[in-house]
């Protein structure tokens, strides 16, 4: 064991964090129809906003708070201003168009805080924990568990609670939707500030975790996306396991050096083939909605 | 009988004839191909050579959205594709740069026609993000690997001083060499437009309707399918080897994924339905930033007048700008369009 | 007596007018055929009531209560269910889902009383609970969704082309239940293709064509005089 | 004649076609029975998009279960679909054209079998218009001219005349009795509208549950009670 | 006050001189502080008596670290504007793309931020900071000498001209040594430094050598110290922790442990352009432009720049006349560089590969070592040139 299981551990520790951006976009997917390019950026402003606080002074508990309602405010105010607008689009577009908002907001952050190195650093780096003989700080543990609770939440709440069906209504159908009497707006303000929720606290631990720089985590949303493939934008359990699944790959692929500098890209690999082989014996017939 | 004359109010009869609106696309492309060297700065002409090149990617973008109904987020990392084998060649083989980009083009198309493998079952956003992820993988390897510039092995590729792929010898200038680059856009074009036009683009309006219905017709759908990908494919690595020669170089930061996907919004907003769309999208891509830096907007600020307007062009224009230009310019002639 | 005025509605769709300056008045109880060839805008006035697409002009009441330009749920919470025409069901959520979608406009229980009485009337739906909604065939889809129509208890039934694709039999089986829904009091828009079946049920007539009506009164009227269809659908 | 033997599918748990044997070989054949009963996928089968657990399907000597969907229309078995599949952005002719660029004809050809369907669907006035301004019976019209160009061997309608106006079927009843004496091909119908059935269909097949109720003479297969029962119920036809 | 030019306090109002500079702001990190510097040098200049009257105008342009973008707007500096020459760039990208550019057209750019192995190597090009190379390979030996290395691991990007070109030399370095050198290499984007730092572990290595930007390094270093194995290594690193932000970055735990290269003499020297550079950033600069390495670099091509120009008749100043006088520069010292710095007409430039360390302190650096040559083969072309130059060697 020894060495590999230094590896399956810090293979599970960076897999959480893919797991738990992935949960939050399948989540949008699967209540809003919209795959949301913009979710790092959001996490992104809300992690500086976070870190900005913090120099200020205020405890941080403040920090999160302000996180958390940049994350809501911003996310809620695309979904209400603009998401509407590109309902009766396809489903490309509106992923492109959330690219336009992210980009937006990694410009204003790059105006309002200099590109600098910086550091986030919270209450929770200050505990550890130790497996396989590789010590783990509280907030990758952290991360972990936000992914595992969410995902599991998630699970529960899309299935069986009626907020939870209206969002998969919605998804799938949006005037049918509006036709059988789901209130449309409210579903989706909710679908979109809760997602925006979930991005500021992605964005929290990832400005921990990762690295507090804007534009690393506004692109990192790209090959977090890769464990949504490999859910097939629907599935938020399976998304959960294929980041944890894709983070332990990315490190044990450390090992064999003539791949190891390529190792970033095992995310779309692994997405390619996964696909691939779900795909495999399907007859070419009746693709989409003939 | 009752029919006949029902359905003779919807008789719209389109004449393919050759008349100035035909006309007027190929006019404008020769006198852009002339007088803009002569006129514009060094550094428009920079910027113009940019955008014809893109327009290029666009149009490979544009065919694949508007006939087969499939999304490339991988087509910048085609370009690279195409590049690097340009410029592989010019070092490795000392062909003429025809025949590199040419090649560049072929080999682009294979790698395309390999990405039209899992299309063949998947459609929309989530073939959309396949293609996102070989853009992905593409990024990463490129790092690593880089553009040859003329070192030894497979690869090609030394850290040492520089040395410059050559350009066509007839175009050797900025000026000629955007003249050529005009050049092979409007093959590209033309391509294109003889692909749509003929048996191909009936097989594709088909395929994009309905797999099922192109089948009951007699359509190959495996090969149209794949066909499209390789044509989109050779155009972008077509448009790589010419960015090759436009730089003499390639660097790897010229591919992420992200420019994939940005390009594809481009064109989305610049009109997948009509041919200047494509250019208009390419002006988006490459002429507006260079305005916006020229008058000294900074470049974060730039990014946020770029996103707004982008999210603000995909709302208000369904059928891009192009579709705008076109309603515009037939209300203010009084043109009959089919107004379905 | 619960009633829907339509005072003067025009839709438009893409450059035209789809529903041009028209009024109608459906009353509890009643089944009111709307008759007219395709494109005539009986869809659009559909969708327009139900709130999905933007009205241009005019009113639309609910027992007094103005519902135009209000939101879909409004519309249906003020007790008007539209069942769109080609049997549009949510494609990707089962059929009970499809069925407990519907019934958001009510308390949870009284939604999940509702899709029992819909297993009531339509068994094949029971069997089929758990199966995909688009992977059912035409008829099935059709009867899921007016049983969406029928979850909400609405007042008003607005079914656009009901019977299309339907066997004989279930023409049937769903001509009894509507007659059975105005029975126990519900208004009823009834929009077929096939004249014979609607003007059978019908209390009143009415022709529509190019967006007007052209034509409103009692279904023997046109049976007698068919006449007045033909002109209809050859002026379209 | 087409002989269908043993053809069984299922999805899943569900059982869309048992067992079905039949031999076809009127001059248009009528399939009829209630929803769900398998009629669509009875034309799925045939026309290659599903692919049976079992059975054999010998058309005039040709196995045609070998061929893959697109071969099977080249090599005559053509098909239109329950929810009509024209192309909004291409014109009419381009639309029925599309069928032609299959069968390697010289141009000469091309036009005369494409003017022909035109013609004899009555469209040729509006070939030249974009099949977005056609409305709901061109449309069918176009599907049918496209099954009908190019020589083929059977034509396989589902349910044409839905959503029609009874003019409308009219029109589209005397079109569909013509089709063997415009290209001699023999046709199979799927339509609810018994009097459609019953003016053109010399034969029809009653598919219920998957299964085969009976086939015959359609005046016969109406007249049977058990398809008085589960199809039309029992007091219509009065 | 600060000193510039002729220091004479008169207003130049002739007929400007056009230089221009390409950084790279907009991107994954900000390369403009080097041109701010020059610009503050030569607005102080231009307030004092210019270029024997005339003053400069001083023109950067943004690269947004798009290469396509880099070529533009050199371009337009180089076609449009007619620069007589570019001082003080500063790009990740710019001097691999342009390099043809400046060649063809006969203009030299005396860049002061240099990143890449393009930049050393090509005959127009001529840098005041030394780049990754000899900072890495002068941090590695100064470890081996000072720290008992005997196996250093290098930690770097993938980004060839970048990572695997300082690393790789250091390798060499180790080797010459009858020591043991290897390289991780990094993606710019990766988020895993778990597996990064657990491949720098399985390299045996006793030393790890940071040659990553300082974000990532941060990043890098955070789960170091996650790990509890901090202790069981020396750290050394290249220029990019010697930043005034850094000590506060890492926090409290690195202070004493790490060591940092630093290319030019420490930002808070006391030599005579140390205290001018930062009298003219005071006076002329924005309080919010950074006073960090690449600022001092960026002075001091400015101020060679201005040396070089006022022995020109100020009537004769072109293109032509410039490039040659530039080229001409030989053996300029500042208390602010290890070395002298020259241009000379070779086709590859490398003057300043001399360096120093620096000792991560609480809140601050601390200098370890005086200046120090740097031992690498790579050099030899350089050290001949200065040979023929006639530049001392020591
Ligand atoms: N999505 C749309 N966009 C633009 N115009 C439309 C749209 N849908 C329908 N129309 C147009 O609106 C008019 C009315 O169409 P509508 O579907 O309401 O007619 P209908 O009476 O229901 O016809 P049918 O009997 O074929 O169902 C037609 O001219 C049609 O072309
Ligand atoms: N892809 C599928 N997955 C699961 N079940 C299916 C699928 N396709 C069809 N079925 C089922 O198979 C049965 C037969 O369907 P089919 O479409 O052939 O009926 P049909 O006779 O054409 O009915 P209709 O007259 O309503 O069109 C139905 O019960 C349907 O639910
Ligand atoms: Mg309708
Ligand atoms: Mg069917």
């Amino acid at each position: 064991m020894g060495a590999y299981g230094m590896f399956l551990v810090s293979g599970l520790a960076v897999g959480a964090l893919y797991a738990l951006g992935g949960v939050g976009l399948v989540l949008l997917n699967r209540a809003t129809g919209v795959l949301n390019f913009a979710y790092g950026a959001i996490g992104a402003l809300g992690a500086m906003s976070a870190w900005q606080v913090l120099q200020w002074g205020y405890p941080e508990p403040v920090a999160w708070f302000a996180c958390l309602v940049i994350g809501v405010a911003l996310s809620m105010g695309y979904g209400v201003l603009i998401a509407p607008g590109l309902s009766h689009r396809e489903p490309v577009v509106k992923a492109v168009a959330t690219l336009g908002f992210g980009i937006a907001i990694l410009g204003a952050m790059n105006l309002i805080w200099v590109v600098n190195p910086r550091k986030l650093t919270l209450a929770f780096d200050g505990v550890s924990v130790s497996f396989f003989g590789l010590r783990m700080t509280g907030t990758r543990v952290l991360a972990l568990v936000a992914g595992i609770v969410v995902t599991a939440g998630m699970g529960v709440f899309l299935t069986r609670t009626r907020l939870g069906l209206m969002m998969r209504t919605l998804a799938d159908d949006r005037q049918l939707a509006a036709v059988l009497g789901t209130p449309i707006r409210k579903v989706e303000t909710v679908a979109w500030g809760f997602s925006g929720f979930l991005a500021g606290v992605t964005g929290m631990l990832f400005g921990d975790l990762v690295r507090l720089d804007p534009a690393v985590l506004t692109f990192i949303v790209i090959p977090i996306i890769a464990t949504t493939v490999v859910g097939r934008l629907t599935s938020i359990k399976v998304t959960f396991f294929a980041g944890l699944a894709i983070g332990i790959i990315e490190s044990f692929l450390t090992l064999y050096k003539p791949l190891a500098p390529f190792r970033v890209a095992s995310p779309f690999i692994v997405a390619i083939l996964v696909l691939m082989w779900l795909q495999r014996g399907r007859k070419l017939t009746f693709a989409g909605a003939d | 009988m009752e029919i006949a004359t029902r359905m003779s109010r919807s008789n719209t009869g389109e004449s393919r004839k050759f008349t100035p609106t035909t006309a007027w696309p190929l006019l404008a492309v020769l006198a852009v191909a002339i007088v803009l060297p002569m006129v514009a700065a060094a550094l428009w002409l920079k910027v113009m050579t940019s955008v014809v090149i893109y327009a290029l990617t666009a149009a490979s973008i544009a065919l694949l959205y508007r006939k087969l109904g499939q999304v490339s987020l991988a087509q910048v990392a085609f370009m690279g594709c195409g590049g690097w084998v340009a410029l592989r060649l010019a070092y490795g083989a000392g062909l003429p740069f025809e025949l590199n980009i040419l090649a560049g083009g072929i080999i682009a198309a294979v790698v395309g026609m390999i990405f039209a493998y899992p299309a063949l079952r998947m459609r929309g956003l989530y073939l959309a993000l396949v293609t996102l992820m070989a853009a992905g993988g593409f990024g990463i390897l490129i790092n690593v690997i880089q553009f040859p510039n003329g070192g030894d092995g497979f690869l090609g590729f030394a850290v040492k001083s520089l040395s410059y792929m050559p350009r066509p010898w007839l175009a050797q200038s900025d000026e000629a060499y955007f003249r050529y680059c005009v050049g092979v856009a409007f093959l590209g074009f033309l391509l294109i437009q003889l692909h749509e036009r003929g048996k191909p683009g009936r097989a594709w309006a088909l395929i994009r309707r309905s797999e099922a219905a192109a089948m009951a017709v007699g359509i190959n759908v495996t090969f149209y399918k794949i066909w499209g990908f390789a044509l989109s494919g050779f155009l972008a690595g077509v448009a790589g080897g010419l960015l090759a020669g436009n730089l003499q170089m390639l660097d790897a930061r010229s591919f992420p994924p992200a420019e994939s996907v940005m390009i594809f919004a481009l064109t989305i907003v610049g009109g997948a339905w009509h041919w200047y769309g494509a250019v208009i999208a390419a002006l988006l891509y490459r002429f507006v930033p260079a305005l916006l830096n020229d008058i000294g907007v900074s470049g974060d600020a730039a990014y946020i007048i770029f996103g707004a307007a982008l999210i603000h062009a995909l709302m208000t224009a369904p059928r891009g700008i192009a579709g705008q230009l076109t309603d515009l310019v037939s209300r203010l002639f009084g043109k009959k369009e089919a107004s379905q | 007596m619960s009633r829907v005025v339509i005072n003067n509605l025009s839709v438009r769709r893409g450059n035209k007018l789809a529903v041009d300056n028209l009024s109608l008045t459906l009353e509890a109880g009643k089944i009111t055929a709307l008759l007219g060839p395709n494109g005539a805008g009986k869809s659009s006035l559909v969708l327009a009531l139900a709130g999905v697409l933007p009205v241009e002009g005019g009113t639309v009441e609910i027992d007094g209560q103005l519902v135009s330009a209000k939101a879909p749920e409004v519309i249906r919470a003020a007790g008007l269910a539209a069942v769109p025409e080609g049997h549009r069901v949510l494609a990707g959520l089962s059929v009970h889902d499809n069925l407990l979608a519907a019934g958001f406009g009510h308390k949870a229980s009284v939604a999940e009383e509702a899709v029992a009485d819909v297993y009531g009337i339509f068994p094949e739906l029971a069997e089929r609970k758990a199966q995909k909604a688009g992977s059912m065939s035409g008829g099935q889809q059709q009867m899921l969704a007016l049983g969406q129509a029928l979850v909400a208890r609405p007042k008003f039934i607005l079914a656009d082309e009901m019977s299309l694709g339907l066997s004989p039999l279930i023409v049937k089986r769903l001509m009894g239940v509507v007659v059975k829904l105005a029975e126990q009091g519900t208004g009823i828009l009834l929009i077929e293709q096939f004249t014979h079946i609607a003007l059978k049920l019908a209390d009143e007539a009415n022709v529509m064509s190019r967006g007007r009506l052209t034509f409103s009164g009692a279904p023997g009227k046109l049976i007698d005089e068919p006449d007045i269809l033909h002109r209809a659908y050859l002026a379209q | 004649m087409i002989a269908i033997r043993d053809i069984s599918v299922a999805f899943g748990g569900v059982t869309a076609l048992n067992h079905v044997t039949v031999d076809l070989s009127d001059l248009v054949v009528g399939i009829i029975g209630p929803n769900g009963a398998g009629k669509t996928t009875f034309l799925n089968v045939l026309s290659g998009f599903v692919v049976p657990k079992s059975g054999s399907i010998n058309a005039f000597g040709t196995e045609v279960l070998a061929l893959s969907p697109h071969r099977r229309s080249r090599w005559g078995l053509r098909r239109s679909f329950q929810k009509e599949q024209v192309v909004d952005e291409l014109t009419v002719e381009d639309n029925v054209g599309a069928v032609l660029d299959n069968l390697s004809l010289g141009s000469q050809e091309r036009e005369r079998h494409l003017s022909a369907a035109l013609e004899f669907t009555g469209l040729s006035a509006v070939r030249r218009a974009k099949a977005a301004g056609l409305n709901a019976f061109q449309r069918r019209m176009t599907e049918i001219a496209r099954c009908s160009a190019g020589k083929p061997k059977v034509l396989m309608l589902d349910e044409p005349g839905a959503g029609l106006s009874q003019n409308e079927v009219e029109i589209l009843r005397r079109t569909i009795s013509d089709i063997h004496a415009f290209n001699g091909a023999m046709t199979l119908l799927i339509d609810h509208d018994v009097d459609l059935i019953q003016a053109v269909c010399s034969s029809t097949m009653v598919l219920d549950f998957g299964s085969l109720v009976t086939s015959g003479p359609t005046r016969e297969v109406l007249s049977d009670p058990r398809v008085r029962a589960v199809y039309l119920g029992v007091e219509e036809l009065a | 006050a600060p000193t510039c030019g002729l220091n004479n306090g008169k207003k130049a109002e002739g007929d400007p001189i056009l230089v221009g500079a390409v950084v790279g702001q907009t991107g994954p990190d900000d390369f403009s502080s080097s041109a701010d510097a020059a610009k503050a040098y030569f607005n102080c200049v231009n307030e004092n008596g210019g270029i024997n009257g005339r003053p400069i105008e001083y023109l950067v342009e943004d690269d947004q670290w798009n290469p396509e973008v880099a070529g533009q707007v050199a371009t337009k500096l180089v076609k449009d504007k007619k620069v007589v020459a570019l001082v003080a760039s500063g790009s990740f990208v710019e001097m691999g793309v342009n390099a043809k550019l400046y060649a063809d057209e006969n203009v030299m750019s005396m860049a002061a931020a240099c990143a890449v192995a393009e930049c050393f190597e090509s005959r127009n090009i001529v840098s005041t900071n030394e780049g990754p190379l000899p900072s890495v390979v002068g941090a590695a030996q100064w470890a081996v000498a000072n720290l008992g290395s005997k196996n250093v691991v290098c930690i770097g990007v993938t980004i060839p001209s970048v990572g695997p070109y300082s690393c790789g030399w250091m390798e060499k370095y180790m080797q010459a040594k009858g020591l043991t050198g290897s390289s991780v290499l990094l993606d710019p984007g990766t988020a895993d430094m778990n597996s990064a730092y657990l491949e720098a572990v399985a390299s045996g290595a006793d030393t790890v050598l940071m040659n990553l930007p300082a974000g990532m390094a941060a990043a890098f270093l955070q789960v170091v110290t996650e790990s509890g194995t901090k202790d069981q290594y020396k750290w050394i690193s290249s220029t990019p922790l010697y930043d005034a932000d850094v000590p506060g970055l890492l926090g409290p735990a690195w202070a004493g442990t790490m060591y940092v290269n630093a290319e030019l003499n420490p930002i808070d020297g006391t030599g005579p352009d140390a205290t001018n550079w930062r009298a003219v950033m005071d006076k002329h600069a924005a309080e919010s432009d950074p006073r960090d390495t690449f600022s001092q670099a960026g002075y001091l091509s400015a101020r060679f720049f201005v040396d070089a120009m006022l022995k020109l008749d100020p009537a004769k100043i072109d293109r032509a006349s410039a490039t040659e006088a530039i080229r001409n520069i030989n053996n300029q010292t500042s208390d602010l560089l290890c070395g002298p710095y020259y241009v000379g007409h070779g086709d590859r430039h490398m003057p300043n590969h001399a360096n120093i360390m620096m000792q991560l302190v609480e809140g601050g650096f601390k200098q370890v070592s005086q200046c120090t040559d740097v031992d690498s083969a790579y050099l030899d072309p350089i050290r001949a040139q200065e040979k023929e130059l006639g530049i001392a060697q020591d």
